[in-house]
C-alpha cells in the first residue's frame, strides 16, 4: 500500500537563499506523524510545499502515490489533502455556522452552484450542526469568527480543516498561544476528531508531540535529520544536541 | 434666475431631508411667462460655447420684455445642462414638458439635435395636450431638415450644405486655390462637411485636389500638432474645418504655432474665444462664412444691431454679440405669436411655417417644405485693416469679402414632412 | 476622394522623413508630459500602495494656480510656488485623510481618492468656472526656436521638454545619492522593511504624497498653457496616466518612462499615419469592398484605433506580465 | 425541531418584506404623480439592480470594478438594437422580455471580459477593469454601426408586439414593467447570496486563500459571480434602453461606472439592501439637485469622501449599527446625544452649502450680484459680510460637531459596555 504522503528530494529556494534542502519523507495512511525543528529551520515552508502554497523548485510530493507538486491549492485539496494556518485564517466577517458550512460545501459536490439554496440543503446543514455539537461551538453558531475568543478561533479553524473530508490533515501548530487547559482541551478534540485519518503536523509543544505523535522527524536548517518513533527520538543524540538540548 | 434659486432652495430641502422622496416642483409655473427651455452644454469642454448661447438668449429675452414682451407676457429663459449628451436632453425634455415649458431651443451639437428632433417627435404623439416646438439655432446636420425633418423643428442656421455652397461658390472664383485638406469633427456634423465639400468641389472645381480628409474625436484632441503635421506634410494651400469651440481654438492655435501656412475657411471662428487663439497669426488667412459679424453695421444701415452689439458686449466683459440668428429666431417667434393670437405650439407652429421678415441685410424666409430658415450669408476675413470693431480686443476683426443672397444659399430638400391634424 | 498616398509610394522621400521627424518630436514630447504625471503617481504607489485616483484632478489644480499665480506676478513664479502649493494640499490629504483610512485596506484608499477626484473637479469648477481661463505661455518663451521642413517648433515645447528631463534627473539624482532617497528605494523593494528600520513610516508618507501630487502640479504648470486649461483636463488626462503606470510596472521609475514614451508616440504615430488599412492595402494592389464586414472594419481609421490602443496594450500586458514593464512586483 | 420553526418564521418574514418593497412600487405613482416623478422612480428601478448588481461584485466578492457600465451599457445597446429590429419587423420579440436579451448581452460580455479580468483580484482587478472600461468607450468610435458614433442610437419602444396589451407609450406603463423587472431581478440577486456560489463568493472576499484550502478555485468563483453580474447589469441596461430609448457611447464609460459605485458605497455595500437604499437615495438627489449647475456632484463627493472615512458601511451600515443598541433597547441612550450633535452638524451643513451656493453664483450664474434665496433669506454673494457669515458658521459647526462628537462616542461605549455585561448578541 502506497504511502498517503511522500516527499522526494524536496528543495525550495527563495531565490538564492535554500530554505529546504532536499527533504525525504513518507507518511504511512493512518499515521499521526509531529515535524518538530527549530525556529527558522523550513517547517512552515515545507507546509506551504504540501499544501500547494509554493511550489517546489526540485523534488516531488505525491499524495496517495500521485504526485501533487505544481497543482494549485484547490486542486490538492480536491484530492484530499486539508490544511490549518498557524495564523487563524477564518472567513472572519462569517457566523461560525457559515464558516463550516463554506468548508463542507466543496466536499458535499455544490461546486459553484447558483440554483441551490444552501438554506434547504437538509444534508449539508444537518452536517455543519453536527460538526458545531462535535466542536462544542454550538452555543456560538451564530457569532462572526472574528468576534469568537482565540480558543474558539483556533478551534473552528481546525474544524474547517477537517470538516471537509480530506483524509490527509496538515496542522500548523494547533496549541500555540493556548494555556494549559485550553491545550488539553483542544489536544482532546483534535485526537477525537482525527481518528482514521492521516495527520501531519508541526508543534513546538513538545508535550503535545510527544503524546500526539505516532512519528517524529526532526527538520533543522532544511533537512531531515531524523524520522522515528517519539522514544527513538527522544533518545536520538544528533537530536538531543541539535535540538532538544537548545530548545529545552 | 427663478430657475437657479429654486434649483438652491431644493438642494437645501433635500440636504435637510433627503430621505424624504419629494417630488421637485417649481417654485413659478405660472401661466403668465413664455417659457423658452435651452438645452445646451454648460459644463465640460463645450461650456463656454453653451455659456454664450444662454446669454445671448438672456438679453435678447430682456430685450422684448422690455418692450412688453410678447402677448403682453414676459419671455423666461430657462438653461438646462445637457452637458453634450444627447441622452441628458432627452431626459431634460422630460423634465422641461413638466415644467411647463412648450419652446425649447439647442445648437450645439447636431447629434444632440437629431436625437430632440427625434424627441419631441415621440413626446407631442405621445401628449398631444401638452406639445413641443424645437427651434435650433445652430445644428447644421442637413439631414434635420431632410430625411428626419419634422414639423416641430424649425432651423434658423444656415445648414451645413448651404454654408458649404456658398463657400465652394465662393472658392470656384479663387483661382488660386489648389490643394484643399478637410479637417472635421467626428460625429454627423463633420462627417456632412466632409462629404458634401468633395461632392461640390469636384462639381464646381474638379482641379481642385483633395489632399486630406481627417475626422477627429470630438472634445478630445488636447494636442492637434500631428494633425497640424499632417496638414504641412500634404502640401494643402486651404483648409475647410466646420470645427467649433474649444476644437477650433486649439487647432488653430497648433496652426499658428507651428507656423502653418494656409487658408482657412470656417465656420465658427468669429467668437467665443477663437479671433484670441487665432491672434495675428490669422490674420488675412482665416475667413469664414456666417450670417453676421460684427463690422456688418459699417456696411449695412442697422442701427438697431449696433445698439445691440455695444451694449451686449459692455454687458459681457469677453463676450461679443455673436449669434444674429438668435435674434432672427427670437423676432420671427415673437411675429409667430402674435400673428396666431396665442402661444399655443401647434397654432405658433402652422404660422411659423413659410413666414418670411424684413432685416437690415435683407429678407429671411422659412422655408415652408423643410422649416430651414434662408438667409443672407457672408464670408469674411479676419484682417488688421478691418473697419471698427475689433474682435475680442485683439486688435484685428472681420472684414467682409462677399455677400450671399437667401435665395443663392438655397439647397434641395428631400425632405416630406408630415403635418398634424390637429 | 482618398488622401493621396504618395507618402507610402515614394518612401523614404522628405515628405515622408518629415512625417516621421515631428512625429517623433511630438511623440516624445506628449510622452515626457505623461511622465512627469505618471512619476509622482507610481512614487506614491511604490511607496504608499496607494493608488492615487485623484492624481490628475492634482494635475489640473497645478494648472489652475499657476494661472491664478501667475496673473499676479509672472509664469516663473507660478512655475515655483504652484507645485508647492499642490504639494502641499497634496500632504493635507494625506495627513487628513488618507491615513485614517489607512487601517481599511488599500481599497479604501482607492476610494478615498476616487471621491477626492469629484470634490477637486467641482472645486475648480467652483472656484475659476467652467469656461477655460487664459492661462498663456509667457512672452520670454513664446518665440520659434527654429524651423524644419517649413515647420516651426516653438521654444515653449523645448521647454518642457528641458523641465520633464530636468525632473528625471532630479528624482533619479535624489532616489540614488540622498539618505531619504535610499528609504524610498527600500521601501519600493520591501515596503514593510522601512518600518522596521525605525523610520517614522508615516512621516515619509506624508512627505512621498506631497511630492508625488506636487510634480503631478508640475507637469499642470507645464502644460496647462500648453494646451487648454479647463475643468475637463483631469478627466481626459486621469485614464491615460494610470495606464502608463500600469503599463510601466507599478512603482517602476524607469519603467513609468518607458511606458510615457511609447504610449506617446503610439498615439501620435497613429494619427500622424492617419490610413486605414484598406489605404494600406489598395497601395500594395488590393482592392477591399467596403460594403462586407471585413471590409467595413479594415475601413477604420488608425486614428480612431489610436485612441484605444493604450488601453488595448494595459489590458494585453495585464494579462500576460502582469507586472508591466519593469515593474519589481505584482501589485 | 425549532430550527425548522424558525426558518419557516424567517422565510415568511422575508416574503413579507419583499411583498412590501413590491406594494410600495405599486402605490408610489398614486402619490408622486407628475410625469417627472414617474420618470425619477422608474430610473431609481433602473439604478436599484445596476447598484444590486455591482454589489455583487464590490460587496458580496470584494471586487472593486470600475468599468462595470461596460455590462449595463452593452446591454442597453443590444436591447435597442433588438427593439429596432421588431420596429424594422425583421424579428418578432415581445417588449416585456427585451431586457433578458441586455441580459444575455450583458452575460457574454461579462464572460469575455470576465475570463481575462478575474484571473487578479484587488487592486490589479480594478485597474484591469478600468483599462476594459476605457477600451470599450473609445472603441465606441470605431463601431460607429452598433454605437451609432456620437449620436447614439435610438428606437421605438412602442413596437406593438407585447404579451399583456399594452403600448408602453405612456412613461406609467413603462414604470411598472421597470417595476416588476426590479422586484424579479432584486429577488433573484437576493437568492443567490444564499447559493452556495453566494456563499462561496463571500468567502473568497474574506479570505481567498482559505477558500481555496477548501477546495475552491478562487478564480471560477469570481468569475461566475462576475458573469452573472454582467447579466444583471445587461437587464438594467436592456431596462434603461426601454425608458430613454436611446443608448449613447458614454452609458459605457467611466462616468456611469463611477456613478455605480458611488451609489452602491453611499448606500452601504455590507448589506443586501444597502445599495436600494443607495440607487433610491442617489437618483433622487441627482434629479432634484441637477438642474442647471453640477453642483450635486460637489455634495455627493464630499458625502462620498466622508462615508468613506467615518462611515464605511455606508448608510445601511450605519442603520444595522444601530439594531443591536435597539434590540437592547438602549437605543434612547443614544439618542440625546445625536440630538447634540445634530445642531452644529446642520450648522456646518448650513454654512457648507451657502459657501458652495455663492461660490457657484459667483462663477457661473448670469449676474453673480443677484441675491440667492437660501434659508428663507436673500443673500448676496458678491458682499463680503455673507462670506464671512457662512465662513463663520461653518467654523463653528465644525468645531461644534467636534467637540459634542466626544458625547456621542462615550454613549456608544457606555452602550457597547451594558450589552457586553447583559450578553446581548452582537
Amino acid at each position: 500500500m502506497s504511502d498517503a504522503l511522500k516527499l522526494a528530494n524536496v528543495h525550495k529556494r527563495f531565490g538564492e537563499t535554500p530554505i529546504i534542502r532536499g527533504v525525504d519523507l513518507a507518511v504511512a495512511p493512518g499515521e499521526r506523524h509531529a515535524i518538530i525543528g527549530p525556529n527558522g529551520a523550513g517547517k512552515s515552508t515545507l507546509f506551504n510545499l504540501i499544501s500547494g502554497r509554493y511550489t517546489p523548485s526540485e523534488g516531488e510530493i505525491a499524495l496517495h502515490g500521485k504526485r501533487i507538486s505544481g497543482l494549485a491549492p484547490h486542486q490538492i485539496n480536491r484530492r484530499g489533502l486539508s490544511r490549518s494556518f498557524q495564523i487563524t485564517n477564518l472567513f472572519q466577517n462569517m457566523t461560525v455556522f457559515e464558516n463550516l458550512r463554506c468548508s463542507l460545501l466543496w466536499a458535499q459536490g455544490y461546486k459553484y452552484s447558483f440554483w441551490h439554496l444552501v438554506g434547504r440543503q437538509t444534508a449539508l446543514n444537518e452536517a455543519a450542526e453536527q460538526w458545531l455539537e462535535r466542536l462544542g461551538l454550538s452555543a456560538r453558531r451564530d457569532v462572526p469568527a472574528s468576534l469568537l475568543t482565540y480558543a474558539e478561533q483556533r478551534t473552528l479553524e481546525i474544524g474547517t480543516t477537517i470538516a471537509g473530508g480530506a483524509d490527509v490533515i496538515l496542522l500548523d501548530e494547533p496549541t500555540a498561544g493556548m494555556g494549559l487547559a485550553e491545550r488539553d482541551h483542544t489536544m482532546a478534540m483534535i485526537s477525537e476528531v482525527t481518528q482514521d485519518k492521516t495527520l501531519l503536523m508541526v508543534e513546538h509543544d513538545m508535550g503535545v508531540v510527544f503524546e500526539l505523535a505516532d512519528r517524529i522527524s526532526v527538520l533543522v536548517y532544511g533537512q531531515i535529520i531524523a524520522s522515528d518513533t517519539p522514544e527513538a527520538i527522544r533518545a536520538n543524540a544528533a537530536v538531543q544536541e541539535a535540538y532538544l538540548g537548545e530548545a529545552h | 434666475m427663478k430657475h437657479y434659486k429654486g434649483l438652491v432652495r431644493r438642494a437645501v430641502a433635500a440636504v435637510g431631508v433627503a430621505a424624504a422622496l419629494a417630488v421637485p416642483t417649481l417654485g413659478s409655473a405660472a401661466d403668465d411667462t413664455i417659457k423658452i427651455g435651452y438645452i445646451d452644454p454648460l459644463s465640460g469642454p463645450f461650456a463656454n460655447v453653451g455659456d454664450a448661447g444662454l446669454k445671448h438668449f438672456k438679453y435678447l429675452a430682456e430685450r422684448i420684455n422690455a418692450d412688453g414682451g410678447i402677448l403682453g407676457k414676459d419671455v423666461e429663459i430657462i438653461g438646462y445642462d445637457n452637458k453634450s449628451s444627447a441622452q441628458e436632453s432627452l431626459q431634460i425634455l422630460r423634465e422641461a414638458a413638466d415644467e411647463g415649458v412648450h419652446y425649447i431651443t439647442q445648437g450645439n451639437g447636431s447629434h444632440v439635435g437629431g436625437a430632440l428632433v427625434d424627441g419631441v417627435e415621440k413626446h407631442n404623439r405621445r401628449n398631444p395636450d401638452n406639445r413641443m416646438v424645437f427651434l435650433n439655432y445652430a445644428a447644421v446636420d442637413p439631414a434635420l431638415t431632410g430625411e428626419k425633418c419634422s414639423f416641430w423643428h424649425f432651423r434658423f442656421d444656415a445648414n451645413s450644405a448651404m454654408k458649404l455652397q456658398a463657400i465652394t461658390d465662393y472658392m470656384a472664383e479663387q483661382d488660386d486655390i489648389k490643394k484643399v485638406f478637410l479637417i472635421n469633427m467626428d460625429y454627423s456634423h463633420g462627417q456632412a462637411i466632409s462629404r458634401i465639400a468633395k461632392e461640390m468641389l469636384k462639381e464646381k472645381r474638379p482641379d481642385i485636389e483633395i489632399v486630406g480628409d481627417v475626422l477627429h474625436p470630438v472634445g478630445k484632441v488636447k494636442d492637434f500638432s500631428p494633425y497640424i503635421s499632417q496638414i504641412q506634410s500634404s502640401g494643402a494651400d486651404t483648409v475647410i474645418s466646420g470645427n467649433w469651440g474649444n476644437d477650433l481654438s486649439l487647432l488653430v492655435k497648433a496652426g499658428a504655432q507651428a507656423g502653418l501656412d494656409v487658408d482657412w475657411f470656417t465656420y465658427y471662428a468669429g467668437g467665443l474665444g477663437t479671433p484670441t487663439a487665432l491672434g495675428k497669426a490669422g490674420a488675412e488667412h482665416v475667413k469664414m462664412l456666417t450670417e453676421w459679424q460684427e463690422n456688418l453695421v459699417e456696411d449695412y444701415e442697422a442701427p438697431e444691431l449696433r445698439e445691440i452689439l455695444e451694449e451686449f458686449e459692455q454687458r459681457y466683459d469677453g463676450i461679443e454679440f455673436y449669434y444674429l440668428r438668435i435674434k432672427t429666431q427670437m423676432d420671427m417667434l415673437q411675429k409667430a405669436m402674435e400673428k396666431a393670437g396665442s402661444t399655443e405650439p401647434l397654432a405658433v407652429a402652422r404660422a411659423l411655417e413659410g413666414m418670411t421678415m424684413e432685416t437690415p441685410f435683407g429678407t429671411v424666409t422659412m422655408r415652408e417644405q423643410d422649416h430651414q430658415l434662408l438667409q443672407p450669408l457672408f464670408i469674411s476675413t479676419f484682417s488688421e485693416d478691418y473697419p471698427k470693431y475689433d474682435s475680442e480686443g485683439t486688435g484685428l476683426g472681420w472684414v467682409m469679402d462677399a455677400k450671399l443672397d437667401a435665395a443663392s444659399t438655397a439647397v434641395d430638400s428631400v425632405c416630406e414632412m408630415k403635418r398634424p391634424s390637429s | 476622394m482618398r488622401p493621396t498616398l504618395s507618402h507610402f509610394a515614394v518612401a523614404g522621400s522628405p515628405v515622408m522623413l518629415e512625417s516621421i521627424v515631428f512625429s517623433v518630436l511630438n511623440g516624445l514630447l506628449y510622452g515626457m508630459l505623461l511622465f512627469m504625471l505618471a512619476s509622482g503617481l507610481t512614487l506614491i504607489f511604490g511607496m504608499m500602495g496607494v493608488l492615487n485616483f485623484a492624481h490628475a484632478s492634482f494635475y489640473m489644480l497645478g494648472a489652475y494656480c499657476a494661472y491664478t499665480i501667475s496673473s499676479y506676478t509672472n509664469f516663473w513664479v507660478a512655475l515655483i510656488l504652484a507645485p508647492l502649493f499642490v504639494g502641499f494640499l497634496g500632504a493635507l490629504t494625506e495627513r487628513f485623510g488618507l491615513r485614517n483610512v489607512h487601517k481599511h485596506g488599500h481599497v479604501a484608499e482607492l476610494l478615498l481618492t476616487f471621491g477626492l477626484v469629484y470634490v477637486i473637479d467641482e472645486l475648480v469648477v467652483l472656484i475659476w468656472g467652467q469656461i477655460p481661463v487664459n492661462y498663456a505661455i509667457p512672452p520670454s518663451l513664446d518665440f520659434t526656436l527654429f524651423t524644419l521642413f517649413g515647420t516651426s517648433f516653438p521654444a515653449y515645447r523645448a521647454f518642457i521638454l528641458f523641465v520633464a528631463i530636468a525632473m528625471f534627473g532630479a528624482i533619479y539624482l535624489l532616489l540614488v545619492r540622498t539618505r531619504v532617497g535610499m528609504i524610498i528605494r527600500a521601501a519600493l523593494s520591501h515596503p514593510e522593511m522601512v518600518g522596521a528600520l525605525g523610520h517614522d513610516v508615516p512621516r515619509i508618507f506624508t512627505l512621498v504624497f506631497a511630492f508625488g501630487t506636487g510634480l503631478a502640479g508640475l507637469a499642470g504648470v507645464m502644460a496647462g498653457n500648453y494646451y487648454i486649461t479647463e475643468p475637463g483636463m483631469a478627466f481626459s488626462m486621469g485614464p491615460i496616466v494610470f495606464v502608463v503606470v500600469v503599463f510601466g510596472g507599478l512603482g517602476s521609475l524607469g519603467g513609468a518612462l518607458a511606458a510615457s514614451l511609447i504610449i506617446g508616440l503610439v498615439t501620435t504615430f497613429a494619427v500622424s499615419l492617419n490610413y486605414s488599412i484598406a489605404d494600406l492595402l489598395a497601395a500594395v494592389g488590393l482592392g477591399l469592398d467596403g460594403a462586407n464586414i471585413a471590409g467595413g472594419l479594415a475601413h477604420i481609421d488608425l486614428s480612431r484605433i489610436g485612441q484605444m490602443l493604450p488601453y488595448l496594450m494595459m489590458v494585453l500586458i495585464l494579462i500576460f506580465r502582469p507586472r508591466g514593464l519593469m515593474g519589481a512586483r505584482e501589485s | 425541531m425549532s430550527h425548522s420553526q424558525s426558518s419557516r418564521t424567517a422565510l415568511l418574514w422575508h416574503i413579507g418584506v419583499w411583498a412590501l418593497f413590491a406594494l410600495v412600487i405599486v402605490v408610489l405613482p398614486y402619490i408622486f404623480t407628475s410625469s417627472s416623478s414617474i420618470s425619477m422612480m422608474s430610473q431609481m428601478g433602473v439604478f436599484i439592480i445596476f447598484a444590486l448588481s455591482y454589489n455583487m461584485l464590490l460587496g458580496q466578492a470584494g471586487m472593486l470594478s470600475f468599468g462595470h457600465a461596460v455590462y449595463f451599457g452593452l446591454g442597453g445597446f443590444f436591447t435597442l438594437h433588438a427593439i429596432r429590429a421588431v420596429n424594422d419587423e425583421v424579428w418578432q420579440f415581445p417588449l416585456e422580455l427585451m431586457p433578458l436579451v441586455g441580459g444575455v448581452g450583458g452575460l457574454a460580455f461579462g464572460i469575455i471580459f470576465g475570463s481575462i479580468s478575474t484571473r487578479r483580484a484587488g487592486v490589479t482587478f480594478a485597474m484591469i477593469t478600468l483599462g476594459i472600461g476605457s477600451m470599450v468607450e473609445s472603441s465606441a468610435n470605431m463601431f460607429t454601426d452598433f454605437f451609432g458614433g456620437e449620436s447614439g442610437i435610438s428606437g421605438n419602444r412602442v413596437t406593438d408586439v407585447t404579451l399583456f396589451g399594452f403600448s408602453y407609450g405612456p412613461s406609467i406603463e413603462v414604470y411598472y414593467l421597470i417595476g416588476a423587472w426590479t422586484v424579479m431581478a432584486a429577488v433573484a440577486m437576493y437568492l443567490l447570496t444564499k447559493t452556495p456560489l453566494g456563499r462561496i463568493s463571500n468567502a473568497v472576499r474574506d479570505n481567498p486563500e482559505r477558500a481555496q484550502f477548501v477546495g475552491y478555485n478562487t478564480t471560477i468563483a469570481r468569475f461566475i459571480q462576475f458573469s452573472l453580474s454582467g447579466f444583471f447589469a445587461g437587464i438594467a441596461g436592456g431596462l434603461f434602453a426601454i425608458m430613454f430609448e436611446i443608448m449613447t457611447a458614454p452609458n459605457v464609460g467611466l462616468v456611469q461606472s463611477g456613478a455605480v459605485l458611488l451609489m452602491t458605497f453611499i448606500g452601504g455595500v455590507g448589506l443586501f439592501f444597502g445599495p436600494i437604499i443607495g440607487a433610491v437615495l442617489v437618483t433622487y438627489m441627482h434629479t432634484a439637485l441637477s438642474g442647471f449647475s453640477e453642483g450635486w456632484i460637489l455634495y455627493f463627493g464630499l458625502m462620498f469622501v466622508f462615508m468613506v472615512m467615518y462611515a464605511p458601511g455606508g448608510i445601511a451600515g450605519v442603520i444595522y449599527a444601530h439594531a443591536a443598541p435597539w434590540r437592547a433597547g438602549l437605543l434612547w441612550r443614544l439618542l440625546p446625544s445625536y440630538l447634540l450633535v445634530l445642531l452644529p452638524a446642520l450648522l456646518a451643513i448650513a454654512g457648507l452649502v451657502a459657501v458652495v451656493e455663492m461660490g457657484y453664483q459667483l462663477s457661473l450664474a448670469y449676474d453673480p450680484s443677484s441675491p440667492i434665496d437660501l434659508f428663507y433669506m436673500q443673500i448676496n454673494a458678491t458682499s463680503l459680510w455673507s462670506w464671512l457669515v457662512a465662513l463663520l458658521g461653518l467654523a463653528v459647526g465644525i468645531a461644534g460637531v467636534l467637540a459634542t462628537a466626544r458625547v456621542v462616542r462615550a454613549r456608544w461605549a457606555g452602550v457597547n459596555r451594558s450589552m457586553q455585561a447583559t450578553g446581548a448578541k452582537t
